[in-house]
């Protein structure tokens, strides 16, 4: 019960912030809504008790991306792009097409849900009690079976850098 | 933990806003954001099949993504800078130099 | 026995002679003088002339029926197997041969005989033209090919001579190439003689399809094993059934074939070339527009006579076509003033009997005056050629008159000729044209009655033209006038012999009612026999003493009436022409008009067949690459720019454009259009729904039937 | 010597490290790159080069002997099964390096004429490099992703390396945007992946898809009790411990869900090779690139998507490719009827040749389509031509590309032949490659392509595909005959430096040579799918 | 001389390709260097192929001078080269106009002498490589090779629009050509695979085995070639980019192209679209008939949009167009006679309106233009090239004793046999084709000199008499003594119909054999 509260609290607030983040028209506030909208994320992941993931969200992503982006937001001068329409002509299109496209792949899962033989599995899942801790299986994995990825991801991250450095440093 | 429908619903929502915010914003920082919510979204799937299968695989996956997404906003960033500081603009309707 | 002797086996050097200086003259003839021309080209047809009768005379010694040398030089055409209408698979050999008969005597002669005088004739007549070597050179060349045409062992090889000498003829014709109406009329022989040979071709493949061979006998041959003719094929099939007398494939041939004799000799409708051909020099009109090309067709048709008697059909085709030529082309002869004109429509009439005699199945009596019209035909063309040389190049009758005294040896032997056309006792032309009649009225009265009328024409339209050139007073321009003379003897030498050929050449068929041996006709029997009297085809019977007699005093009296109207048409009262011709003005139009026929083919058939060109040359342009390839080409291109409007004004941004056009697009195309990166990410979200639901429907379906 | 840090290198070495070893040294020479850029003078910037070039050739050698490891010892997994080396890897893996040291070379003299000689750029070549060579040899879908993403990452930085450029910002942002979006879609696919099999590792997804794998049957015994159970139970855990979790009777049938994974995957990296109606990024970024990394993005770039898509379609959506097969054939068709068509009018070359990549990516999903032996053949020998053929019709641009002169719009070719015959031939070479023309290795590929049609019954896919040859000779010959026909303007003659002319020497050496004596290529493309 | 008499085919193969690379190392503005070392390889080119001649044994009919090595051992591609009777002459007409065609180019052309020259020899190469090839791969390779030389001798030393005509040449013969690689592989595909496990690109192999494919797979084939064949050929109504590619290109390139490259198609005609011809009666009367309608089409239409071309090009170009309407007539009546006509008659073309192309050549060397208006009474000043000219117009136009008669008699006679309205329209274009060659030259060279500019141009000179007299002397030898050039193809052709046509020969044996037929004849006698 208690799982469920938390969940369609979490729920709520992400979807409602992510829509927030959307619409507005204040770049500044939608990265706020965007940062409510990952922390309430970060809700859900704990209430599926993974915590590692928790922390990690609220750090990597609220405290260090965001942070970027408000950076960002204030570097380029955004008054003028206050004043001017923020949408694309296409939005009611836009709209259409992707309710649209929420519409099939949410079939799909409702579908799926529904009939036997369609797909998701149907199973309970582990015992809360049962799982063992988040942070250790996290690390097991992350440096045992997925080794590789984590390599991969510092060249990534290298690229990233050394990318956003080129880009955005002023030319001499 | 609640049946796995209502976190694919809800990764779902977040998704179709992302991608909402994708083609009808025309501040590609917005646009920017939206991806990242897009990400947000992927990640919740991973993470909610994770905890179903009680296997990590789900939870390293949503990890690399973060990584991933933190690098794509710092990559996409700095370009909009670079951008920004030759056009003086953010508008993602205002890149037309490029076309037939 | 097979004849043989030294010029049979050099029936090959006949024709050879000719072409040898024909080459000669036309590679390296500009570079000789003018005498050494002369003497090669007039000493190369007269050597022709010398093997020739050398030739006859060796035939001449064996007995009637084994009157038949032929050589085979090499095989020409082989071009494989070829299926009969049987169904048997044969092969097919086209020889390069020579065969010397009877008939191919009679032409040989003809051909080189008169050739050699009109060669002789020309020295004269040419010696102040340009291209003195070009005409000799194509003169030789013509001598070849009509030679080859006669003595050509099989279809093929009479159809190379037979293309041959229209080649030469158009050459001649266009001689002078410089005036537009000779080229032209060059070029319109070419194409009507084309005509003809198509059907002559399409002959020749029928002929080779029924018989499975196109040499025109075995006879001669050294082995007969699979070398069969077209006379023991025939044979053969009637006695097999395999063919009756009036087999519908028989008639095909003998109407294909007739189709090209139709051309060549210039009958109707296919004779509008030959007075056009007039444009050419006058010894060329002679030669091959009188004595020997024209006739080509009634050689041939008579070297086919087998196939004819077996096809009644076809025989009363040739027969009517003849007669109808022959009083129509009369009846424009009699208004035309150009002296070579009514020459030109005088020729078709007589060919006309020709053809008339060999329908009604008297092929020596038609060979017979082939060979009397060549005598004075060529006469008459060589003596109008004088006049007209005498007259400075004038040809129309209207301005000359009283040259009877002051060029007397082309006077008096064009009044021989005069006298043997309109077919007076004992001249050359009473024999052969009664001979024809006299089949005729055998035949069928009808026919007989139009050659009859056509007769009296002769004799008025020859004797008009005799009254007008050379009698009354001189109507020429006085430069003319002052010139008059007579021709060197090289031409008149010529006139002298053929004038005494026309005189007596009739004799040798001298008929049997006048206490003659008909001679000819029996000569020429071995070949116009046909293949068997069983088969059906009619022979031509005796007929009686009496009925002869009327018919050839009616002869003489028609042509009397011909002259005794000319006389007074033109000796006495020269004013009557005219009245006659303003008291039916219409038909003397028409027929001054030549009925217009000229006009009417190039109405309906030439100036079509250019419009057709020109229609679809238009169409290549405009429809097959308009449509098809521009179109493609068109429709790629818009496809592409289609597609670049869609890249450009949909997914680019219509606000770019003006007004008008956004218009035209719908709104929801519109809604699209804000800005590119977002109508870019837009058609990924369109393609990922589009994609989803077909293959999210595919799935379900696949499901469906699963369960 | 005994020193332990050695000898825990050398162990990595031959363990796991021998299967990422090409990709490590490229690394350590991207880094190598990044350290000496700081004391290289302005002047001496190709030193850059030179050691991006070597790190390419080292790395390649080291392909090399790994290749004649995996003959000997069979295929080569490391990390916890999560990369493979492979012949599938060998081949992509030598066309990455074979493309990366082209366009290093193609890249001195043109970043010396915009003036931009940063280390950086070598050092993200190579990066992209070790991304795609990971998309190649990775199995497990992290793997796929991340080096999907060091790639993407690394071009999109590369699109906009020209700063001062406003069309190469503007391509940047572009691809930035657009390629983080169908990350974030392609994502989503994988997500879902993961969701329906429980598992990243490639070939567990695949057993989960693939009826042909008997995993349900494998699951039912392992809940049995007795010795067999138990083994099977056991083999599970340490293989694929979630499938202890899934139900049998749901597995191995292609349901609604993996439809959708499937969608979501397909136009990911659909978008990634730029197949209609994804593609609308492909144009800008070509035209808005530096010309260097334009072929790179042109080819490398493509190809690694292709290797991508090619390992997920042929393993883990292999057992239902006759229900994805009339979805791709039409993605094919659109590409080719799309790509052929707006390349007819267009008047920059960089545009015309993103236009014409786009039908070869409708050519290469043909391949896709038809699915056989040959089908596979011909696509390894198509991306194979294609690599070399493009390069080297970029690389003609990057020759013409001087001082002065942009060398970017068809009438820049203008009597390209008299200022330069030799360019303006390797220009034809080229251009008739690109066509199908033989003997030329375009021609080839698109033979086994049609071949490969024929044999699946496709034959009005095959009609449809070589007659898009006709319009495809059509716009390509407009460029032959602004470079042979037209009369020259003003434009100076282009020289050639020695390295371009490397360059261009080893891709028309290539596009002959596979063109005039196939067989080898032909054995090559064959070995990429272990035939 | 053992390799030559072992290699005779790769040697006549690549001596024009020698000859291209050896000129790309002569230095470009050196351009008489170019024009002697062209025509020196033209010239060597046909000689090294006259051996040909001599080796060649007419009496057998399967191929010869056969050479093969693996080439792409992987799908069964192979260097594999042979020739019979019908390829024999094709190779020669190749070697022998080619080298006429680069020796005409001698004064005409002045720009890039040194290109020009490689792309002629290439094309010669790739001419050659088509006639003789045995594999369906090579053979396409070879194919589509010769476009390219082809195009750029069209698009860069033609005249005004020869862009415009390059290109629609090369699209118009590709279009045709990728179907026809589509045939290919599926004829590739089709044949059984062999023992071993291989497939193979061998023709005769493939042709053989054909012959066991259904009906319809048959039919599917046959047109898959047919299009290629006879956009190349071209018939009605592929035609369209003939005139425009023979009017824009250069002489040399005119003559080319008429003179061989059409060739091509009915080459294909005869030696893969017979063999793929379906068993069943009815489809193929069907296919046939279609073939033998268009082609007659193509002969009268050919004859008729002569009638109004203002161009002398043009009117020669679309004269192909009927003469060569005549071929595929030949071709597609399946008998003996017709196919051999057909392949005579695909010589005389070659010679005859190659031969015109020359002319019409020396006259556009002279006054820079083709326009028949522009000219006329050229007789006069030009009595020699008159001569030569009226020959030739006389050997295209079919008269006896020239090479077009025995062609075109053969094929009439081939087709009468079949059906005699065939014939009977066939021999329409004989009439047509009289008037408007003749038309033509009385247009050019008759009447008086109308043009200033006409009034002193030079006769011919040696140069071109030595292009033009071994044309005349050909079509007099073929027209005269054509016995030899039957003689090569005979046992091909009879290989080909029975193949195809086997009742020809079944019905004569069921029937009256002609010996005891004639002897029958001649007992009567």
């Amino acid at each position: 019960m208690l799982d469920k509260i938390l969940f369609y609290f979490f729920a709520g607030v992400a979807v409602a912030s992510a829509v927030l983040m959307v619409t507005r028209r204040n770049v500044v506030h939608s990265a706020i809504f965007l940062i409510t909208a990952l922390l309430a994320t970060a809700g859900i992941f704990l209430q599926l008790r993974a915590e590692f993931l928790f922390i990690v969200q609220i750090i990597l992503y609220v405290g260090g991306i965001m942070v970027l982006f408000i950076f960002v937001i204030m570097l380029v001068n955004l008054d003028v792009a206050l004043q001017q329409i923020q949408f694309a002509r296409q939005k009611w299109v836009a709209l259409l097409v992707a309710l649209a496209l929420a519409g099939q792949v949410g079939l799909m899962f409702w579908s799926s849900r529904k009939m036997p033989g369609q797909g998701l599995p149907v199973l309970t899942a582990a015992a809360a009690e049962h799982l063992p801790a988040n942070s250790e299986e996290v690390a097991k994995s992350l440096f045992g079976s997925y080794l590789l990825p984590f390599e991969i991801a510092s060249v990534l991250l290298l690229v990233a850098m050394i990318g956003a450095v080129v880009m955005a440093k002023k030319r001499t | 933990m609640l049946p796995i429908g209502h976190y694919l619903f809800l990764s779902l929502a977040l998704f179709i806003i992302g991608v909402l915010g994708v083609v009808t914003r025309r501040n590609v920082i917005v646009v920017l954001m939206s991806i990242e919510l897009i990400l947000n979204a992927v990640n919740i799937n991973l993470v909610a099949f994770s905890r179903l299968y009680g296997d990590v695989a789900g939870q390293v996956f949503a990890l690399f993504i973060i990584a991933d997404a933190a690098a794509e906003a710092a990559v996409g960033l700095g370009i909009i800078i670079a951008f920004f500081r030759n056009r003086e603009t953010v508008l993602a309707d205002e890149m037309d130099l490029l076309k037939w | 026995m097979t004849p043989t002797g030294y010029f049979l086996d050099h029936l090959w050097l006949i024709p050879l002679f000719p072409l040898a200086t024909a080459a000669l003259m036309l590679f390296f003839g500009r570079r000789l003088p003018k005498i050494g021309v002369s003497m090669l080209c007039v000493g190369s047809v007269g050597l022709s002339f010398i093997y020739a009768v050398g030739a006859v005379l060796q035939l001449l010694a064996t007995e009637p029926e084994h009157r038949v040398a032929q050589q085979i030089l090499f095989e020409w055409l082989t071009p494989g197997p070829m299926q009969m209408t049987g169904g048997q698979a044969i092969p097919f050999v086209a020889d390069w041969g020579f065969l010397l008969d009877p008939l191919s005597c009679v032409m040989v002669l003809v051909v080189t005989g008169v050739g050699f005088l009109i060669h002789v004739y020309s020295v004269g007549y040419m010696a102040h033209e340009g291209g003195y070597y070009r005409f000799f050179g194509y003169m030789n060349l013509f001598m070849f090919a009509m030679l080859t045409l006669v003595l050509a062992s099989n279809m093929l090889l009479m159809f190379v001579g037979w293309e041959g000498v229209g080649l030469c003829s158009y050459l001649l014709i266009g001689f002078y190439f410089l005036k537009k109406s000779a080229s032209d009329a060059g070029k319109k022989a070419f194409i009507v003689n084309r005509i003809g040979d198509a059907g002559f071709i399409l002959g020749i493949l029928l002929t080779a399809v029924t018989l499975g061979t196109i040499r025109f006998t075995s006879q001669g041959l050294p082995d007969a094993e699979g070398a069969a003719g077209i006379l023991q094929a025939l044979k053969a099939a009637v006695d097999t059934h395999a063919l009756a007398y009036g087999a519908p494939v028989l008639t095909s041939i003998a109407l294909l074939l007739f189709v090209g004799a139709v051309g060549k000799s210039a009958q109707i409708p296919l004779y509008v070339w030959l007075p056009d051909a007039m444009e050419g020099p006058t010894p060329v009109s002679a030669l091959i527009h009188a004595a020997t090309m024209v006739t080509a067709g009634v050689y041939m048709v008579a070297r086919m006579n087998a196939i004819y008697q077996l096809a009644p059909f076809a025989m009363k085709v040739v027969a009517v076509v003849g007669v109808v030529t022959a009083i129509f082309a009369a009846s424009m002869a009699l208004v035309q003033n150009d002296i070579k004109k009514v020459l030109a429509y005088s020729t078709i009439s007589q060919l006309g009997y020709m053809f008339l005699a060999l329908g009604v199945g008297a092929f020596a009596a038609g060979v017979f005056h082939l060979m009397t019209h060549a005598f004075f035909k060529a006469l008459l063309f060589l003596g109008a050629g004088s006049v007209i040389h005498a007259m400075s190049g004038e040809q129309d009758l209207q301005k000359m008159g009283g040259l009877w005294s002051k060029i007397p040896i082309t006077a008096k032997t064009f009044a021989v000729a005069t006298l043997a056309i309109a077919g007076i006792f004992p001249l050359a032309g009473f024999f052969s044209k009664d001979e024809i009649l006299g089949h005729a009225f055998e035949k069928n009265p009808a026919l007989w009655l139009v050659g009859f009328v056509t007769a009296g024409m002769t004799a008025f339209y020859m004797f008009r033209l005799l009254f007008l050139a050379f009698f009354g007073y001189s109507r020429a321009d006085e430069q003319v006038e002052k010139h008059i003379h007579e021709s060197p003897p090289t031409m008149t030498i010529p006139l002298m012999m053929l004038a005494g050929l026309s005189l007596i050449g009739g004799w040798i068929g001298w008929p049997l009612s006048l206490g003659g041996d008909a001679r000819f006709q029996k000569f020429l029997e071995p070949v116009l026999s046909g293949v068997a009297a069983e088969t059906g085809a009619e022979k031509i019977g005796q007929h009686e003493l009496a009925v002869e007699y009327i018919l050839m005093l009616a002869s003489l009296s028609i042509a009397g009436a011909g002259i005794w109207l000319a006389y007074h048409f033109y000796r006495t009262k020269r004013i009557a022409p005219e009245l006659a011709a303003g008291k039916w003005p219409k038909l003397y139009q028409l027929l001054l008009h030549k009925y217009y026929v000229d006009e009417i083919y190039d109405a309906a058939i030439v100036e079509r067949t250019k419009d057709l060109g020109n229609l679809l040359g238009r169409f290549d342009a405009n429809v097959i690459d308009g449509v098809g390839v521009n179109g493609a080409g068109w429709l790629a291109r818009s496809g592409s720019t289609l597609s670049m409007w869609w890249d450009k004004w949909i997914i680019d941004g219509l606000l770019n454009f003006s007004a008008k056009l956004m218009q035209l697009l719908s709104y929801p195309v519109r809604l699209l259009q804000t800005g590119m990166f977002s109508s870019y990410a837009m058609l990924i979200l369109v393609g990922l729904v589009v994609l989803l639901a077909y293959y999210g429907h595919h799935v379900q379906v696949l499901l469906r039937s699963v369960r | 010597m005994n020193i332990p840090f050695i000898n825990g290198i050398l162990s990595y070495l031959q363990g796991d490290g021998a299967a990422i070893l090409p990709e490590m040294e490229l690394v350590l020479f991207g880094l190598g790159i990044l350290l000496i850029d700081f004391w290289i003078e302005q002047k001496d910037k190709y030193w850059n080069a030179g050691l991006a070039l070597a790190g390419t050739i080292f790395s390649g050698f080291t392909v090399f002997r790994l290749r004649g490891a995996i003959v000997a010892r069979g295929d080569l997994l490391g990390f916890h099964d999560s990369v493979v080396v492979d012949p599938f890897f060998i081949f992509f893996a030598a066309l990455f390096l074979a493309a990366t040291a082209l366009v290093i070379l193609l890249s001195v003299k043109y970043l010396q004429i915009e003036e931009e000689q940063e280390g950086e750029y070598y050092a993200l070549l190579l990066f992209a490099c070790v991304g795609m060579m990971f998309m190649a040899s990775g199995i497990d879908l992290i793997v796929m992703f991340l080096g999907l993403e060091t790639m993407a990452l690394s071009f999109y930085v590369l699109t906009g390396f020209l700063r001062r450029e406003k069309r190469s910002n503007e391509a940047a942002l572009k691809y930035v945007l657009l390629g983080a979006f169908s990350s974030g879609i392609l994502a989503y696919g994988f997500s879902l992946i993961y969701g329906l099999s429980g598992s990243t590792d490639v070939r567990n997804i695949r057993a989960a898809f693939d009826p042909r794998f008997g995993l349900a049957r494998a699951i039912e015994l392992s809940r049995q009790s007795g010795a067999i159970g138990g083994q099977m139970r056991q083999l599970l855990v340490t293989r694929y411990p979630a499938a202890l979790h899934l139900e049998p009777s749901l597995l191995n049938q292609l349901t609604v869900l993996a439809a959708a994974a499937f969608v979501l995957v397909a136009v990911g990296l659909f978008f990634k090779v730029a197949a209609v109606p994804f593609h609308q990024w492909a144009p800008d970024v070509y035209e808005g690139a530096p010309t260097p990394i334009t072929a790179y993005v042109s080819v490398a770039s493509k190809t690694a998507s292709f290797a991508l898509l090619l390992r997920l379609f042929v393993t883990v959506f292999a057992a239902s490719q006759e229900t994805w097969m009339p979805l791709v054939a039409g993605i094919a068709v659109a590409s080719l009827t799309w790509g052929n068509l707006a390349a007819l009018t267009q008047t920059n070359l960089k545009r015309l040749l993103a236009y014409s990549s786009i039908s070869h990516v409708g050519y290469i999903l043909l391949g896709l389509v038809a699915g056989n032996g040959t089908a596979l053949t011909g696509i390894s020998y198509y991306l194979f031509a294609y690599v070399f053929m493009t390069a080297g019709a970029f690389a003609v641009i990057i020759v013409l590309r001087q001082k002065g002169l942009i060398g970017e719009e068809l009438d820049d070719l203008n009597g390209l032949y008299q200022r330069s015959p030799a360019a303006a031939l390797l220009l034809l070479i080229f251009m008739l490659s690109l066509a199908g023309i033989p003997p030329t290795a375009g021609f080839m590929g698109k033979y086994f392509i049609f071949l490969s049609l024929i044999e699946t019954h496709h034959p009005v896919l095959a009609v449809f595909a070589v007659l898009y040859i006709v319009p495809a000779l059509y716009y390509y010959f407009r460029i032959v005959v602004h470079a042979w026909l037209k009369q020259p303007g003003a434009a100076p003659r282009p020289s050639m430096t020695s390295a371009q002319a490397v360059a261009l020497g080893v891709a028309v050496f290539v596009t002959l040579a596979a063109g005039l004596y196939p067989e080898p290529f032909t054995r090559l493309a064959q070995y990429a799918f272990g035939q | 001389m053992d390799f030559l008499a072992h290699h005779i085919l790769s040697v006549v193969l690549f001596t024009p390709l020698v000859g291209a690379l050896l000129l790309l190392f002569i230095p470009r503005e050196r351009e008489n260097a170019h024009k002697i070392a062209g025509n020196v390889f033209g010239v060597l080119g046909f000689l090294v192929s006259l051996p040909l001649l001599r080796w060649f044994k007419p009496e057998w009919g399967g191929f010869t001078f056969e050479e093969a090595a693996d080439w792409i051992p992987s799908i069964g591609a192979k260097y594999h080269l042979g020739i019979d009777g019908i390829s024999l002459l094709l190779v020669m007409l190749t070697t022998f106009l080619g080298m006429i065609a680069i020796l005409s180019s001698w004064s005409a052309i002045h720009l890039r002498t040194k290109e020009y020259y490689i792309l002629l020899l290439l094309l010669q190469t790739g001419m050659i490589g088509v006639f003789v090839s045995l594999d369906f791969f090579l053979f396409y390779v070879f194919w589509e090779v010769m476009l390219v030389p082809m195009y750029f001798l069209i698009g860069v030393w033609g005249s005004d629009r020869r862009l415009y005509a390059a290109i629609k040449f090369f699209l118009y013969t590709l279009a045709g050509s990728v179907v026809m690689l589509l045939a290919i592989l599926a004829l590739y595909f089709y044949a059984p695979v062999s023992a071993n496990g291989t497939r193979t690109f061998d023709v005769p192999t493939l042709l053989a085995a054909a012959q066991h494919f259904s009906d319809a797979l048959k039919v599917w084939l046959f047109w898959g070639f047919f299009f290629a064949f006879a956009i190349k050929v071209p018939m009605f109504p592929f035609h369209t980019w003939l005139p425009d590619a023979h009017t824009e290109a250069p002489t040399a390139g005119s003559v080319i192209l008429a003179g061989v490259l059409l060739k091509m198609g009915t080459y294909g005609f005869i030696r893969f679209s017979l063999p793929l011809l379906p068993a069943d009666a009815a489809m193929r009367a069907r296919i046939i008939h279609i073939v033998i309608v268009l082609s007659l089409i193509g002969i009268i239409y050919g004859a008729l949009v002569c009638l109004m071309q203002k161009d002398m090009k043009r009117l020669i170009a679309y004269s192909s167009v009927s003469h060569l309407g005549f071929c595929t007539l030949g071709i597609f009546a399946l008998t003996p006679n017709g196919l051999a006509g057909s392949v005579l008659q695909q010589i005389n073309h070659g010679i005859s309106t190659g031969a015109l192309f020359l002319i019409v050549g020396v006259l556009y060397e002279r006054r820079h233009t083709r326009m028949i208006s522009e000219f006329g009474g050229l007789a006069t000043p030009m009595p020699s090239f008159a001569a030569i000219y009226l020959i030739v117009s006389l050997s295209s136009l079919g008269m006896p004793l020239l090479n077009g008669f025995i062609g075109e008699f053969t094929i009439l006679q081939g087709a009468f046999q079949v059906s005699k309205a065939w014939a009977a329209w066939g021999s329409l274009g004989v009439v047509l084709g009289a008037a408007y060659l003749l038309w033509l030259y009385q247009r050019v060279m008759f009447g008086p000199v109308t043009q200033f500019a006409n009034e002193d141009l030079p006769d011919l000179n040696l140069r071109e008499y030595a292009t033009l007299v071994p044309l005349v002397i050909l079509a007099f030898w073929i027209g005269i003594y054509p016995k030899p050039f039957f003689a090569f193809i005979e046992k091909p052709v009879q290989k080909i119909v029975e193949q195809v046509n086997p009742n020809f020969y079944q019905v004569q044996r069921a029937k009256l054999p002609p010996a005891e037929f004639h002897a029958a004849a001649a007992e009567t006698k």
